[in-house]
C-alpha cells in the first residue's frame, strides 16, 4: 500500500503550468447565458488544442490515454487553479462512457472528435414531468419509420438544454412492454425539425435547464445506442458512471474546501471557534473524499453498487461545504457572488442522478444486502 | 396562563390568512422582484388596512401598539404567503420610534407607517448592513448605536430570495441621538422569526400536499417511510420553534426579551431551514425549478437564515444571559 | 394569550420550601440496586407525607387536585432542587391514568393509594422477546380459570421489575383472535408463586430490568384492568398517556439545561465558542420543550397522536443534551458520574414507549396526514 | 500509487481476523470487565505472537517498526472484535520509545513489548490523563512534554466501557528528558482512530444481520426504509474515515503526520459513534442490554470517542495546520 503520486507528477507540471497561462484571469460570463455558453465553449475548443480537454480518452477521439491516477491530477490541478466550469461535461461524462460501452465504431468516430473539442455540446434529456427519480416510468416515444424513428412527447430538466447542440436519452419503443422494458436509447439534434426547446430557470432562476417538445421528430437508426428495446440497461451504465467519480472528481471539493479555508482566514473571526470546527470538518471531509478517490482507482474490481456510497458521500459534503461559506459570510452570504453560485448547484446534488433516498435504498440492497423491500 | 391565541388573536391570524391567500402572493412576490412593485404596495395598503402596522406603532401616535403577541401572528403569516416588502424593516423601525419620546421629530413618521402610507426600511450594522426595499420605501433609516440616521441608497443587489432587493446605504444627518439600534433590532429579529416559522409551516404544508399527490414507482411517494420520515422531523422542529417565538413576543419589555428573541430566531431560522431542505428533497426537481412556486419560499428560507442576527450569533447572545 | 404563571405562583413557594428542607444533601444510592431502591422508596413515604408524591390526583387517593399548571411548576421544582429519580414513576404515569379511564372504584380505591405512598412500587411488563415494539404480536398468555386467570410465557425488558412489588401489562387471552384482538390487560404480583424473575442489565449494566417468567401463575378477575380481550386499547391510552409530557416534564430537561450551563461555567474553556454554541443549542431546546408544555396545558382539546411530536423532541433533546455534557467533560465524560448516568439514562429515550421511528410514522399518518404505507 | 492492501497485509488482517474470531473475544472482554486478566492476557501474548506488538518496536530494538500501516490494519481488527486490553497506550509507548537515542536505557524495555512479555500503559496529560489498565500492565509512563516518568497508579475509575479500566498516574522519577509527547499522542490518536474505525464496522455488520433476521410487524426490520437508511448512513460515514486512516499512516515521518492523523482521529470518531447510535437504535433494547454482545461494542465507540483526544479538539489541531 502506497499513497506514491510521482509516477503522475510530469503530467501535474505539465497540466499547472499550461493552466498558469491559459486561465482566464477574470471568471467567465455564467455558462448558464448565452454569452457565457459561447465563451465557455470557446474555452473547451482552448483545451481541446492542448489535448486537455478529455485527458483520459483515446489519442484518436481527442485524449492523451491519461491513466486514471493522471486523470485525478489533472482535476486537481484544473479546480485548484480556478478554471472555468466544464460546459461540455454532460457529454463527456454521462453519454462518451456509455459510447464506449455500447457504441459502434462509426458512433465512436463521429460523436467523440466534436464532443471533445466542444464543437457539439450535449444536453442530458431523461426526466419527464411524471418521471423524475422512477426513470422506467418514462412516457415519450420513439416509433419505428422508414430508415430510423419519430419521437414524440416531452422531457424537462433536460439540463444544459438551453444552448447545446445535441441531446441523449432513452424513449419508450414499445408501449407493450412492461416498465423496464421497450426502452430505446436514441441521440437526436436540439435544432431538428419538431423539436421545441423551451428554457427553464433553476433555484436562482438561471436557465440551467430546459424543457423539450417532441413532434415527430426524426432520428435516423445510426444515432440509436445499443440495440433498441435496450434503452433501460444502456442507460443504467450512464447512472452506473455517473454515480462513481467521473461526476464529481475529487480534485472539485479539494479545492472548494481549501478556497473555503482561504475565505476563513479572510473573513473569519479568529475567536469564532465554532464557525472554525466547522471549516475543518468539511475540509476534512473533503480529504477523505479525495483519498477515497485513490482508493477506488487502486482497485482492480468493478465498483458496482458502491458508486452510491460515494454520490450520497460527495453530494452532502457539497451542500454543507457552502452552507459553512454561506454562514461565514454572515449578511452577505445570501446575496450573488462564487459562493452561492456554487451553494445553489450544490443543493441539487442530492437530488439528481438518482435521489439520495434512492441511493440509500441501493446501498442497503445491493452493499450491505438487506431485504428488498415490499413494494 | 393560556398559553395558546385566544379568539379574537385566531380571527386576526384567519382574516390575514384568508386576505392573503386572495392576493395571489406568489404572482406579487415575482412581480416585486421584476421590479414591478404596484402590486406589492396595493398589499401593502390592505395590510395596512387590516390594521398590521399599526400594531408596531404607539396609540399616541396614531397606532394600536406596540402589541407584540399580534405583530408575531401576523408575521408568521406574511412568511406562509411569502408576501414580498420591508414590513420587517418598517416595524422594527415603528417599535423603534415609538419609543423615542413624544417631543422628538422622528416621531412625525409614526401616523403614516401605522396608516400604511410609508413604507419604511433600515440598516443596523453590522448585524443588518444593507436596507430592504430601500428603494419603494419612503424613508431609509440607518441606526448606528444611539444615532439614528435618515440614509440615502445605492444600487439593488440580487438575493437569494429574489423578492428581497437589499441597497447599501449611505447615513445622512443624525435626526437623533437618543434611539437605541438594540430596539430596532430585538423587535425586527422577533418578527423575522415569526416569519421565518411561517415560511417553514407552509413549505411543509405544500410539501405534504406534494406527498399525497406525486407518484413514483407506482404509489405516491407520501407512502415511502423515507418522505414521511423527512416530513415529521420538519414537523417536529417547527411545532418547537414556535412556542419560542410567542415566549419572546410575551416577553416584550422585560430585561429577558433579548434573549429570548435570540432563542426564538435561532431556532425558527434553523426548524424554517430544515423544512425548506427538505420540501426540496421531497419536491425533487419540481422545488429546485425557479418557475414553481416552492422555490420562492425555499429561497427566503435560506436569506432570512442569516438576516437579522446567524443563528450562531443569536445562540451566543443567549449565553452572554446566561453566563 | 399570556404566560402568566402567577396563579401557581403560592404552591411554587410552598414546593421549594419543602424541598430545600427534605432533598437528602447527598444523593441517595442508585435506585438500580436493592439498597438504593429502598432508599428511593422511602422518599417517596416522605413526599406522600407531605402530599407532595401525586400532587395532580384527586385527595382520596394522596393527591391534592394540583391544575395542570401547578404540576408542571411541581415538576420545575423538584428537579431544579435535584431532587432523587422517582422509583414510583411507571405505576404513577403509566399505570394509574389507564386506571383513571378503564379502572373499577375498587381498583382505584385498593391500587392507588399504596402506590402514592410507595408502599407499592409497580414495574411495566410489556415487551417480550419477539415483541419490542410491535406489541400486536406478544405470545404471554393468560388463560381463563375458576374466578380469574392463568398467567404464563415470558416478559422481558421490564422497567423496575428487579425490585419492585407488582407488575401490568398486556397478555394473549384469546390465542385465536388477530394480532390486536384477544389481549387482556392485568395486574400481578411479582412475588406470587410461579413468577421468575430475573435482573437483566441496561447499558451501564445496572439491572434497570428484569425477565418475568410465568408459570401457571393465578390473578384474580379483580386485577382485570378493563374488559377481558380489550387488551390492546387499554394499553393504548397508556402509552398515549406515556407519549405526552407526564413520562418526561419539562421541568426534568429545563433543570439539566439549567445544570449543563452550570457545568460549561466551571468546566468549559471561555474561549471555546464551538462547545459555548452547543450549550446554547440544548438549552434553548430546553425553553423550547418548556414553553410547549404551557402551550399543551393551554388547550382543551385532545392532543392525541401529537404526543408522538413530543416524544421525538424530548428524546432527542436529551440526547443532545448529555451528549454535550460528555464532551463538556472532555476524557472525564467516560467515567462514572451523574452525567454519565443521565446519558445511559437518555439513550433508552428514542427506543422505548415506541421507537422514534414508529412515532415518525404516527406522526406522517395521524399528524399530517399521509397515505399509509402498504404493509 | 496503490492506495489498497497489498496481498501480505490483506493476509495480516484475514489471520488476525481468524485468530480473534477463534478466541471468543467478547467473553474475554467480561472477564477483563470483572477483574479476570488471564484470558485476556492470553490473547495478548497469542497476538505478539502473530506480531501486532512487534509493528510498534524498531527492528535494532527486536521489533519489526514502526510499521504504521500494518499497525492500523491490526488495530482494526482489535477494534472489530472488541478486544480489551492497553494496546493504543502499548503501541504509543513503544513507538515513542523507539525513537530515543539507542543509548538510553529506557529502549531496554523495547524487547519485551515486542515479544509480548511487556504490557506497557501510559497517561499523555491533559489529553489522555488515565493510564488504562495501569494494574495489569507491568510498565506505566507518564509523559509530560519531553519528561518520560515511570508512574504509579491509584483505584480503578469506572467507565461507561466496562472493559476500560482508567487508573490515575502518580509521576515518578524522570526518566528521560528526550521523549516527546507529541509522539505518543499522534501514534496513540491513529491507532485509536483505526480501533474506531474496526468498532463501527463490526456495529454495522452485526446491526445488518440482526436487521435480516429481527422480525417486527410481520416482516425482517431490514425491509423498513428508516431502517435501511440509517444503516446506509452507517456504511457511508465509515466508508470515508478508513482512507483518513490509511492515509495518515502513510504520512508517518513526515511534516504532515500530525494534522492527517487528526483528519483520521476526528472522523473516525464521528463515524464510529454515529454507527453505535445507529446499531442502538436498530437493535432497540437487545442494543441497550448488557448481557447482549452489541452493548460492549456500542459502549466501547462512546469511550473511545473522546479518548485520545476529542473530535473537536483534532479538528482545531487540522486547522492549525492549515491557518
Amino acid at each position: 500500500m502506497d499513497l506514491d503520486l510521482s509516477a503522475a507528477e510530469p503530467f501535474r507540471v505539465e497540466v499547472r503550468q499550461w493552466l498558469r497561462a491559459h486561465v482566464p484571469a477574470t471568471p467567465l460570463p455564467s455558462l448558464e447565458t448565452a454569452e457565457g455558453f459561447a465563451a465557455h465553449r470557446a474555452w473547451e475548443r482552448e483545451l481541446h488544442a492542448a489535448r486537455l480537454s478529455v485527458v483520459s480518452w483515446p489519442e484518436e477521439y481527442g485524449g492523451r490515454n491519461a491513466t486514471p491516477l493522471e486523470w485525478l491530477v489533472f482535476e486537481e490541478e484544473y479546480y485548484a487553479a480556478g478554471a472555468p466550469g466544464r460546459v461540455s461535461q454532460n457529454g463527456v461524462t454521462l453519454l462518451a462512457p456509455t459510447l464506449f460501452r455500447y457504441g459502434t465504431p462509426e458512433q465512436l468516430a463521429r460523436v467523440l472528435p466534436p464532443m471533445a473539442s466542444g464543437a457539439e455540446i450535449w444536453a442530458q434529456a431523461w426526466s419527464e414531468p411524471g418521471a423524475g427519480s422512477d426513470l422506467a416510468s418514462l412516457r415519450a416515444t420513439a416509433t419505428r419509420t422508414d430508415g430510423g424513428w419519430l419521437l414524440n412527447g416531452q422531457k424537462t430538466w433536460s439540463s444544459r438544454a438551453a444552448f447545446a447542440d445535441r441531446g441523449f436519452g432513452p424513449f419508450r419503443s414499445d408501449p407493450e412492454a412492461d416498465r423496464h422494458r421497450g426502452l430505446t436509447y436514441l441521440m437526436f439534434p436540439l435544432d431538428a425539425e419538431g423539436v421545441t426547446r423551451r428554457p427553464i430557470g433553476r433555484l436562482d432562476g438561471k436557465p440551467a435547464f430546459a424543457e423539450l417538445f417532441f413532434d415527430d421528430v426524426f432520428v435516423p437508426d445510426q444515432d440509436v445506442v445499443g440495440a433498441p428495446g435496450e434503452g433501460w440497461r444502456v442507460a443504467m451504465t450512464t447512472t452506473g458512471n455517473e454515480r462513481g467519480l467521473t461526476l464529481r472528481s475529487p480534485g472539485r471539493f479539494m479545492a472548494a474546501a481549501d478556497r473555503l479555508v482561504e475565505l476563513w482566514r479572510e473573513r473569519g473571526d479568529p475567536a469564532d471557534t465554532a464557525m472554525r470546527d466547522r471549516v475543518a470538518d468539511v475540509w476534512i471531509r473533503a480529504r477523505a473524499y479525495r483519498l477515497k478517490g485513490f482508493e477506488t482507482i487502486s482497485r482492480t474490481d468493478d465498483i458496482g453498487a458502491e458508486s452510491s456510497v460515494n454520490k450520497v458521500f460527495w453530494s452532502e459534503l457539497d451542500v454543507a461545504l457552502h452552507e459553512t461559506a454561506l454562514d461565514l459570510l454572515g449578511p452577505d452570504g445570501e446575496l450573488a457572488g462564487e459562493w452561492l453560485e456554487g451553494y445553489v448547484f450544490s443543493l441539487a446534488g442530492p437530488i439528481y442522478a438518482g435521489t439520495n433516498e434512492i441511493q440509500r435504498d441501493v446501498i442497503a440492497e445491493r452493499v450491505l444486502g438487506l431485504p428488498r423491500a415490499g413494494r | 396562563m393560556r398559553f395558546i391565541l385566544d379568539a379574537e388573536q385566531r380571527l386576526f391570524a384567519e382574516t390575514l390568512d384568508k386576505l392573503l391567500a386572495e392576493a395571489a402572493t406568489a404572482a406579487v412576490a415575482r412581480e416585486w422582484a421584476a421590479g414591478g412593485h404596484e402590486p406589492g404596495l396595493a398589499l401593502w395598503r390592505s395590510l395596512a388596512g387590516a390594521g398590521v402596522l399599526a400594531l408596531a406603532v404607539p396609540e399616541s401616535a396614531g397606532g394600536a401598539g406596540p402589541l407584540p403577541v399580534e405583530l408575531v401572528t401576523a408575521f408568521h403569516e406574511l412568511g406562509r404567503h411569502g408576501v414580498p416588502g420591508p414590513y420587517v424593516e418598517t416595524a422594527a423601525a415603528a417599535v423603534m420610534l415609538g419609543r423615542l419620546p413624544e417631543s422628538s421629530p422622528a416621531t412625525a413618521w409614526l401616523p403614516a407607517i401605522a396608516d400604511g402610507t410609508l413604507v419604511a426600511s433600515l440598516a443596523l450594522p453590522p448585524a443588518v448592513p444593507y436596507a430592504l426595499d430601500a428603494d419603494v420605501a419612503g424613508l431609509v433609516l440607518s441606526v448606528d448605536g444611539e444615532e439614528l440616521r435618515v440614509a440615502g441608497h445605492g444600487e439593488a443587489r440580487v438575493s437569494l430570495d429574489p423578492a428581497r432587493r437589499l441597497f447599501s446605504v449611505t447615513a445622512g444627518e443624525v435626526i437623533t441621538s437618543g434611539a437605541a439600534a438594540a430596539e430596532a433590532y430585538d423587535m425586527g429579529a422577533l418578527v423575522c422569526a415569526a416569519q421565518l416559522v411561517g415560511v417553514g409551516r407552509r413549505l411543509l404544508e405544500v410539501s405534504v400536499d406534494h406527498a399525497r399527490t406525486r407518484r413514483q414507482f407506482g404509489r405516491p411517494i407520501g407512502e415511502f417511510q423515507a418522505v414521511r420520515h423527512h416530513l415529521a422531523d420538519a414537523l417536529v422542529g417547527l411545532e418547537y420553534a414556535r412556542p419560542l417565538v410567542y415566549g419572546a413576543a410575551l416577553s416584550y419589555g422585560t430585561p429577558g426579551f433579548a434573549a429570548d428573541v435570540s432563542a426564538a430566531k435561532a431556532s425558527a431560522a434553523e426548524s424554517a431551514y430544515t423544512a425548506a431542505r427538505i420540501a426540496l428533497q421531497v419536491h425533487g426537481a419540481i422545488g429546485y425549478t425557479d418557475e414553481y412556486d416552492p422555490s420562492l419560499l425555499i429561497r427566503k428560507a435560506r436569506a432570512l437564515h442569516t438576516a437579522w442576527g446567524s443563528p450562531a450569533a443569536h445562540r451566543a447572545r443567549v449565553m452572554s444571559a446566561l453566563v
